[in-house]
């Protein structure tokens, strides 16, 4: 069988080290491999067996599964295990779209542009371990892996305060990586499983008992919260978004924090049922906190990017809501939110760049009426805050559709609660729009140009796939339903 | 005595020797070029490490639990001075590997050093003490090889000896070693008054209760203390960070990469015994009346000092402004880490902590290694001498930030693996331990702080206005030879090495580790 | 078929960037509008078609509680009385709107944008009258709100017009959640009560059966309080979108937006969706008796309600609109009361009059340029067909028969009281419906004479006004007929029949023409008394004006302020939650971060501590030792001994 | 027997004071002459300990060489001889922490036997195989250690060129 | 044969390694560190002595081999201390301890 899966970590892994080396032709380097990738992608897709329920051989419930031994000794058996199920490939297939998006929308970075384009594409390779590894450590070495690029995507290429940022994004996330990796540990001693591997860990913690699972669930949900970010764990992601590059921007609100909706509904989730149902008001709890918290503080921000930064704490607040559900109805929205948050925020963070350099600020109150003068971006703009207050026909609704009905499926009037803040949500998507895009010109530089063409096509390509998954979001639905989530009742 | 069936299995350590004679009979002769000199302590160093290597190759590691008799894991005997495990194996291939690193490094020292004989020779005793500390069965044995290895080091520190700086850490390292070295033996008195004997099996046998438990306790105690200096944990670190700093910095990466090992290796050897055995103090504490087991005493008494260990080192590295001084208390919280081994005192964790050290070598003692050559380029010892580093010189920078990168833990370094594995081992014990584990992982949060600001030192701020690249050698009148950039061949390769290492062994530790489990298996099986 | 003319409605707004992009979109909508006329009339020539399409959207899978039985989102279209009675509202009127932009719009900016949010709005209307579930409805309804709030913000540059843009998305927002809610809430009922034998939700999906009774009152027994719920919420959906006390205060405020948008999408159309939301809801699922009053109550006090702030207002446009509430509640008034098809109808001949007044009033703007009445006057000379057609539709409106106001109005009363034997609860509400024909009348007259009669304009700085081009009279001469002729359609039995279909059995039989004469007369009398009223203050030019010492006059400013509504929104929407927001950031910024800067800080002053013991004095660190090595004692034989004694073990 | 034991008590005394007294007076050759006295004095303990190879090891070793190396030290290190110390207190801390560690140590007594007992004597012939054969590593050991010493100190100590 | 009680030696040797620790801790005179620390290895080997004085046979024998050894040892340590001393003293011109602070914090 062809190990497509690590075929497709060595293209990524050849695509980054020759971006490196490539020097100012990297930008091309990164664009043949992410399009490679992209295609890469979409063989796994067509190859992808369980539409639906898939019961694949091999490592069982994921398809495309490799293991060969990486490292075996008396009381560790590590193993390199990779397979991908349906909720791993969807938020693969984002990684793709963002990558792809990300690379030709940074086409005209100038400053070392080799490392650039090299380390987006090393983030990219990273997400794309974690979302395919199926081994604890080797999950926990790509987690990792992605902080590194990160940290100097932030600290090289961001904005004044780049180093406090990069260093506050390094060490929360870091931190919470490091109470992860106890879970974990502790999940595979504690339970007794035989190897690192999925497969293995998932059977063996069924033996543990409910207060052991209640710990390690939470132990991994502070971990991998701090990456959502849940409140009050959350306030890494404002100061890294505001000073991050753009293209940084992207791959952190669309790929990096969904890292951690994924890290909880593979390693916690699935593997800890009862847990989840014990630790159930304390996830509830933080959800609404997060949902509410962002939204809220959306409404008080000044800058673009900071805003938007703060409307995906909301959003994320949605898919852990979901999640801590329990149900599979749950996850499915959770999944299909992540994605539509990826794809959504990559747009909106775009716009927010798009807006800092050709306006030099991104302060909505000193901005009006650009719409004249740019209305490419203005069109975006609008898209990208619509489709995020959830307008039928683009991605996010069918998610949040979702999300809210697995809700009120598992809470009742509880839904209420998210409910009433998607108007908040919509107040400040529309405060921005109306202050920003209509009313009288403002604050507008008289060499203003709209978007170069990179730009546009990065973001159209964002669209496009905002219009395409939102008329069409059984592509992306009969794939994640494929994969049953073991642990649930009825499922 | 058979002398072949002596020297035999003392084969690397003759070859030591036999250099290090050789080195200062070449002094008596004048001949005293650093190059020659350092050539053939590198060549002393390349053969025993080979020889080592050498015998945990044909050794089939995996037949290891059959004993075989010979150079390996005889188990140790009451009267023996001496047993040969394949742990003690495993340390000597590190401790061969950070002189190797180091001589390496040196070579590129200036070539008409006077005192190069004495450097080298000095050096190679310190690692034949180390050697020996590793094959040791006796108490003494074990301490006065110890002392070899502390006197020798007094004295390299010193070797720069017209820098006051040099030699205020000397004198400190004396006084405080000293101190330790009369500690350790009051220890070794004690524990004597109470079995009647130093040898390390013959204490282990004495297994059930014991008559003198206040007089054990306290023999283990002044052993704790006297050791713990050499090991460098809190609180009886204080030296070692002017001492690493005033050191030359060579020789620190010797100190930090080397000879602290010896400590946490006395330590495994020491209390590995006590700790697995789990003996009841007879008639219980006088203090609580309580009869009580040695091991857990011991455990916790460890695990309070690997804690404070690494959160002091860690908390004390956050603000230091001096490179070298940062990387001293990084050391020192490092060696809490590993303790966590010891005190876990499961093969596992054994082999974690052992894998750690290994690591550590090309981490920190390879850092010090950059730090030197650093120094050579005419930059400053301050971290924010480093600025712009990063864009001046992007090799050296890499190999550093893989460095500090790999000790702060960061996947897919060697650093990674080691804490991986040693604090999975913690996990796996499982209890107390646990809690080992999380602050130990705590704490290497911690320490992303100072390490994070050097690369954001290095990488993201701008180069001073004039750079001071290429200027003179710090120290030295003669211009170095082969000059690698500055650098010097030797250190470059030494640099270049550890680099690579930590990548490579950060990917795939399965060889190292497989051959490290095994001996610790062994070693924790067959005890000291 | 409404997906070819969704696809079609959104190929058009890529069309116009020509200069003839209008007509374009008038053809588009042409061919909309033949497809309407053809489904309307097909289903009038034979009433009680049902024809439904669906196709599968989303399959969720089963979800255990709530939705056992699966969870499957469809989409589809039905063809049935009601909708084809809606479709062809909005595919006649549409057609006109778009014919009468092309000279009403012609010196705009930004026309290729206008069309295609324009052919947008239609093909989402047409979505949303065809829908066939809930849910699919509801991404409608979504749609067109979007459409409409660009179009209120059409003229983006005027922060007022951004401002109402903003407004109004938002307090249908408000609406919106609700309505989520409530389809939340019917999709549990129904998922629960559904028949596995039926397939459930698996099989069919949620999408309104056409069988003749609402499912969902018949089988909870018509009463439950999740139902209760479930239709407040719908209520809410609806108040929002059609402007329903108390989320009307956007209305008014959207007619910032072209008069053009304000006729097909703020009174003919989009305001009425939420009206046919209630009648959809009514007849597929059912309301409980408590939801029926709480709707009653509502439409029955908005119609009062609103039509008093249109008695006082001097935009033009701004008194259609309040008109336009007020006409609403009647229509949800019929059909909380039951009387779901006479809602309907009343909706249908609405459209039609409300639209011919807007465009009207749009005439006379796009000549005079104000919309201030107090500045117009004279206007009846100048622009003949214009004056005409806002008499007509001010008649219908006043409820003057023949004209179709009449019959619909009419209906809604004559039901409404045929009632209040068995439902005497809806007394005050069916005063405050029959008091309003009174102010409408009045109101809508007044507008009419201080807009057309007299000499001249009062403000002489007016343009000199003209009638429009002939494709602005067109749309107007259409309406007019339609405006007298719509109504009349109820002595036609198929029609009858249609609306008599649409009601299904489950409802009270309406009533249609047969209301109790006297009461008619009542209320034709009370529309006279309305328009004499006029005459007498405001005709020939007329000005009244009310002393401010009178005892009114605070009445008046109450009226003039909206009832302080808008102001109290604004509190809450801006000085309220901006506040909560500002102290949410502060506590952001400094109690959250500012814990994790105290940790920072502590750490940096404990390693700013600590690094003083490093005093470089050997002495002292051979003091660390010996403090070491004693501190090693007491662990060793006192702490650890004790610990594991007690603590037991590790 | 009461005699050995008066005289153990005398020259315990004596070592613990002249120890102490070489710490504390402020004249360094004062010093030396106090800690020769503490050498001679152990040594003659070791002889009532019956362990008289130890004693004149002790007597040679440390009451001949290493006074006589502190000596010459002090020689070369001060430019008059009889120079005094600074005065040097006594300090609350390092008492406390001396007195607690002697206190530990003593906390032991409780368990040895609390009467006198058997002192043995050994042949020295016997310690002689003892030391240099079982175990002669150790002398080996020693042997490094000196070679090390002497090669560093030396280096030290020498006048540098450079 | 003689006989003396063991205790004795046991304080002995505790107040011995207490002096040299205090003295240790307290004086700054290099020399008289190096006295300090002498005093108490001397405790350490008199441990040594009496412990192989009481156990008898060959374990006592090898006490006393290595009371003979750490004398040895102590010789070496204090030639390595003065060579420090004399270079420091050449380099300083003191030998005071509190003189050499430049390394701290």
């Amino acid at each position: 069988m062809l190990p497509l899966i690590s075929i497709v970590l060595a293209t990524l892994l050849a695509g980054t080290v020759a971006t490196f080396l490539s020097g100012t032709k990297a930008r091309w380097t990164a664009l043949a491999t992410s399009l490679a990738f992209l295609a890469e992608v979409a063989v796994l897709f067509v190859r992808y067996p369980g539409w639906p329920g898939y019961t694949g051989a091999g490592i069982p419930g994921f398809a495309e599964g490799e293991s060969y031994a990486w490292i075996h000794l008396s009381w560790l058996q590590i193993n390199y295990t990779v397979g991908v199920d349906g909720i791993s490939l969807v938020l693969i297939l984002l990684t793709a779209i963002l990558q792809v998006a990300t690379v030709i929308y940074s086409w005209g970075e100038e400053r070392r542009p080799s490392a650039y384009f090299g380390l987006v594409l090393l983030t990219c390779l990273g997400c794309f371990g974690v979302f395919v590894a199926l081994d604890i450590l080797l999950f926990f070495l790509f987690w990792e892996a992605v902080l590194v690029p990160m940290f100097f995507l932030i600290g090289f290429w961001g904005g004044p305060r780049r180093r406090y940022a990069a260093l506050k994004f390094f060490v929360y996330t870091h931190v919470a990586s490091i109470v992860m990796l106890v879970g974990l540990l502790a999940l595979v001693f504690y339970s007794g499983a035989t190897s690192f591997d999925f497969s293995a860990v998932d059977a063996a913690a069924r033996g543990l008992t409910g207060v052991v699972q209640a710990f390690l669930f939470l132990a991994l949900f502070f971990g991998f919260g701090v990456k959502f970010p849940i409140v009050p764990f959350h306030t890494w992601l404002p100061d890294a978004h505001v000073e991050a590059p753009t293209g940084a921007s992207v791959l952190l609100a669309g790929l990096l924090l969904k890292l951690g909706g994924y890290g909880l509904i593979r390693w916690a989730v699935e593997v800890l049922p009862s847990g989840l149902h014990t630790d159930q008001p304390i996830l509830f709890a933080v959800a609404f906190l997060s949902i509410v918290w962002g939204s809220v503080l959306s409404l008080s921000q000044r800058d673009l990017k900071r805003m938007v930064a703060y409307s995906s704490i909301n959003h994320m607040g949605i898919v852990l809501l979901a999640i801590a559900l329990g149900s599979s109805l749950g996850l499915l929205a959770a999944v299909l939110l992540m994605f539509a948050h990826g794809i959504v925020s990559g747009l909106l963070f775009m716009s927010a760049g798009s807006v800092h350099h050709t306006f030099g600020t991104r302060d909505i109150p000193n901005l009006g009426g650009i719409t004249p003068r740019t209305p490419a971006l203005s069109t975006m703009i609008m898209v990208g805050s619509l489709a995020s207050l959830g307008l039928p026909a683009l991605i996010s609704f069918p998610a949040e559709f979702t999300a809210l009905l697995a809700t009120y499926n598992g809470l009742g009037y509880w839904v209420f609660v998210p409910l009433a803040i998607l108007v908040v949500t919509a107040a400040f998507y529309l405060w921005m729009m109306q202050r920003m895009l209509f009313g009288p010109e403002k604050g507008v530089p008289s060499d203003a140009r709209d978007l170069p063409w990179y730009e546009g096509v990065g973001m159209g390509i964002l669209v496009a796939a905002t219009v395409v998954f939102g008329i069409l979001p059984a592509l992306l639905v009969d794939v994640i339903v494929s994969s049953p989530v073991k642990g649930f009742p009825g499922t | 005595m058979d002398v072949a069936s002596f020297v035999l299995p003392f084969l690397p350590e003759v070859v030591l020797l036999a250099a290090t004679l050789l080195i200062f009979l070449l002094d008596v002769l004048h001949v005293r070029r650093t190059e020659i000199v350092g050539a053939l302590a590198v060549a002393g160093a390349a053969v025993a490490l080979l020889l080592v290597v050498a015998d945990l190759r044909f050794a089939p590691l995996a037949s290891l639990a059959t004993l075989p008799a010979g150079r390996i894991d005889a188990v140790g005997s009451p009267t023996a001075l001496f047993a040969f495990t394949s742990l003690g194996l495993v340390f000597q291939g590190v401790f061969l590997i950070a002189t190797l690193l180091v001589s390496l490094a040196s070579v590129s020292r200036p070539s008409d050093e006077r005192g190069a004989p004495i450097f080298f020779g000095l050096l190679l005793l310190a690692t034949l003490g180390m050697l020996l500390v590793t094959v040791a069965a006796d108490l003494i044995f074990l301490l006065l090889a110890v002392e070899l290895t502390s006197i020798s080091t007094y004295l390299l520190v010193a070797y720069t000896r017209r820098d006051p700086r040099s030699l205020e850490a000397a004198m400190k390292f004396y006084i405080i070693g000293a101190l330790s070295t009369t500690l350790s033996f009051f220890g070794a008195s004690l524990l004597y008054g109470a079995y009647g004997t130093t040898n390390l099996y013959a204490i282990r046998l004495a297994a059930g209760p014991v008559g003198f438990p206040v007089l054990v306790l306290l023999g283990y105690g002044f052993l704790i203390a006297g050791l713990a200096f050499k090991a460098t944990l809190v609180p009886f670190h204080a030296w070692a960070v002017d001492v690493y700093d005033g050191a030359p910095t060579d020789v620190t990466a010797f100190l930090a990469g080397g000879s602290k090992k010896v400590g946490l290796f006395a330590f495994f050897l020491v209390f590995l015994a006590p700790i697995l055995f789990v003996r009841t103090v007879g008639g219980g504490s006088p203090f609580t009346g309580a009869a009580v087991g040695l091991g857990p005493v011991f455990q916790l008494t460890l695990g309070v000092l690997a804690v404070l260990t690494m959160t002091v080192g860690n908390v004390l590295a956050l603000l230091q402004k001096e490179m070298k001084r940062m990387l001293a208390y990084s050391s020192i919280s490092q060696a809490g880490y590993m303790l966590i081994g010891i005190t876990v005192g499961t093969a596992p964790a054994i082999a974690g902590a052992t894998l750690q050290i290994f690591a550590h070598v090309f981490m920190k003692g390879a850092a010090f290694l950059v730090v030197g050559g650093v120094a050579a380029l005419g930059i400053g010892p301050l971290v924010d001498d480093y600025r712009g580093l990063g864009t001046r010189r992007p090799l050296l920078s890499v190999a550093f930030a893989l460095m500090l990168l790999s000790l702060a833990g960061v996947p897919l370094t060697i650093g990674f693996v080691s804490k991986f594995v040693l604090f999975s081992a913690a996990v796996q014990a499982q209890g107390f331990f646990v809690w080992l584990a999380v602050a130990g992982l705590l704490n290497s949060a911690l320490s992303v702080f100072y390490y994070a600001r050097v690369l954001k030192v290095m990488f993201f701020d701008p180069a001073p206005a004039a750079p001071a690249d290429r200027g003179a050698v710090v120290g030295a009148s003669g211009p170095s030879i082969l000059p690698a950039g500055g650098l010097g061949y030797g250190r470059a390769v030494a640099i270049g090495l550890s680099a690579a290492l930590i990548v490579l062994v950060g990917l795939y530790p399965q060889p190292v580790l497989g051959a490290i489990q095994l001996a610790a298996q062994h070693f924790v099986a067959t005890g000291a | 078929m409404v997906a070819a003319f969704a696809i079609v409605g959104l190929a058009g707004t890529r069309l116009k960037r020509l200069e003839w992009g209008g007509w374009v979109a008038v053809a588009f909508s042409g061919a909309a509008l033949v497809v309407g006329v053809l489904i309307g009339a097909g289903e009038m020539l034979d009433p009680g078609r049902y024809t439904v399409v669906q196709y599968t959207w989303l399959h969720l899978g089963p979800a255990p509680g709530v939705f056992p039985n699966g969870v499957s989102l469809v989409v589809g279209t039905l063809v049935d009385p009601i909708s084809a009675l809606m479709l062809l509202v909005v595919t006649v009127v549409g057609f006109l709107v778009m014919l009468y932009s092309i000279g009403y719009m012609h010196h705009d900016r930004g026309l290729p944008r206008y069309y295609a949010e324009l052919s947008l709005f239609l093909a989402a209307m047409s979505g949303l009258v065809l829908a066939n579930n809930l849910l699919e409805f509801f991404l409608f309804w979504e749609l067109v709100g979007v459409c409409s709030y660009f179009l209120i913000g059409f003229y983006y540059e005027k922060p007022s017009a951004a401002s109402a843009a903003k407004e109004a998305f938002l307090v249908t927002r408000v609406g919106d959640v609700m309505f989520l809610l409530g389809i939340f809430l019917y999709f549990s009922r129904y998922a629960l009560a559904g028949p596995a034998g039926l397939g459930g939700w698996a099989a069919n999906g949620f999408v309104f059966t056409n069988g003749n009774q609402p499912f969902l009152a018949s089988s909870m027994g018509g009463n439950s309080t999740l139902l209760t719920v479930a239709g407040i919420m719908i209520l809410g959906g609806a108040a929002g979108k059609s402007a329903q006390f108390p989320l009307h205060v956007w209305l008014p405020d959207a007619m910032e937006g072209p008069t053009t948008v304000s006729a097909l999408i703020h009174a003919a159309t989009m305001v009425a969706a939420g009206v046919y939301l209630l009648a959809v809801t009514s007849l597929f699922l059912g309301f409980t008796s408590l939801d029926q009053l709480v709707i009653v109550a509502i439409g029955g006090f908005t119609t009062f309600f609103a039509a008093t702030m249109a008695v006082v207002h001097p935009d033009i446009k701004r008194v259609i609109a309040y008109s336009t509430i007020s006409q609403l509640g009647y229509m949800v008034l019929a059909v909380g009361a039951g009387f779901a098809m006479v809602g309907l109808f009343h909706l249908f001949t609405h459209a039609f009059f409300k639209a011919l007044l807007f465009l009207a009033a749009g005439s006379v703007i796009h000549a005079v340029g104000t919309q201030d009445l107090f500045k117009m006057g004279g206007l009846r000379k100048p622009m003949r067909v214009t004056a005409a057609a806002f008499a007509i539709g001010g008649l219908a409106l006043a409820g003057i028969p023949p004209f179709a106001g009449f019959w619909s109005k009419d209906d809604i009363l004559g039901s409404l009281y045929s009632e209040l034997g068995t439902h005497p609860a809806y007394w005050p509400f069916f005063l405050l419906a029959f008091a309003a024909v009174f102010l409408t009348a009045y109101y809508i007259f007044r507008a009419w004479f201080l807009a057309f009669s007299g000499d001249g304009p009062r403000d002489p700085t007016l343009p000199h006004a003209h009638e429009g081009p002939w494709v602005m009279q067109v749309p107007l001469v259409v309406l007019s007929a339609l405006a007298v002729g719509s109504g009349l359609l109820i002595f036609w039995p198929n029609f009858d029949t249609l609306l008599l279909n649409g009601a299904g059995a489950a409802g009270i039989p309406p009533v249609f023409g047969t209301s109790d004469l006297l009461l008619s007369a009542a209320s034709v009398i009370l529309a006279a008394g309305g328009i004499a009223l006029a005459w007498r203050l405001w005709g020939n030019g007329r000005v009244f004006v009310l002393a401010p010492t009178s005892a009114v006059a605070p009445v008046r400013t109450l009226l003039l302020n909206r009832y302080y509504f808008k102001v109290g929104y604004d509190w809450i929407g801006t000085r309220a939650v901006y506040t909560v927001a500002r102290a949410a950031d502060f506590v952001d910024q400094f109690v959250i971060d500012g814990t994790v800067h105290g940790f920072e800080r502590m750490f940096a002053g404990l390693s700013e501590r600590l690094r003083r013991i490093q005093s470089g004095l050997v002495s002292d660190y051979a003091a660390y030792v010996v403090a070491g090595l004693l501190a090693v004692f007491v662990l060793l034989l006192l702490v650890a001994p004790y610990l594991i004694a007690t603590v037991g073990g590790k | 027997m009461i005699l050995e034991e008066l005289a153990f008590l005398v020259l315990a005394a004596v070592a613990v004071v002249t120890a102490i007294s070489s710490l504390l007076v402020r004249e360094l050759v004062h010093t030396i002459l106090w800690i020769a006295v503490f050498f001679v004095d152990l040594s003659a303990i070791y002889f009532l300990l019956e362990a008289p190879f130890l004693g004149v090891l002790q007597l040679g070793v440390y009451a001949g060489a290493v006074t006589v190396l502190l000596l010459f030290g002090i020689m070369v290190t001060r430019k008059r001889i009889f120079s005094r110390e600074a005065a040097t207190g006594i300090g609350a801390v390092p008492l406390a922490l001396a007195v607690v560690t002697f206190i530990f140590l003593v906390a032991s007594v409780g368990e040895f036997p609390q009467g006198p007992t058997v002192i043995h004597a050994y042949d020295p012939s016997f310690l002689s195989e003892n030391l240099f054969n079982v175990n002669g590593p150790w002398l080996l050991l020693l042997g490094l250690i000196m070679l090390s010493a002497v090669g560093g100190a030396i280096y030290l100590v020498r006048e540098g060129r450079e | 044969m003689t006989d003396l009680p063991i205790v004795g030696f046991v304080a002995l040797s505790a107040a011995l390694l207490a002096i040299g620790v205090f003295g240790i801790l307290t004086r700054r005179n290099f020399i008289l560190l190096l006295i300090a620390i002498e005093i108490s290895m001397n405790a350490a080997i008199l441990n040594f002595v009496y412990f192989g004085a009481y156990l008898g046979g060959t374990p006592g024998l090898t006490g006393q081999s290595i009371a003979v050894v750490l004398v040895g040892f102590a010789a070496t340590e204090v030639a390595v201390g003065l060579g420090i001393v004399l270079a420091l003293n050449r380099v300083k011109g003191t030998i005071n301890v509190e003189k050499a602070t430049e390394l701290r914090f």
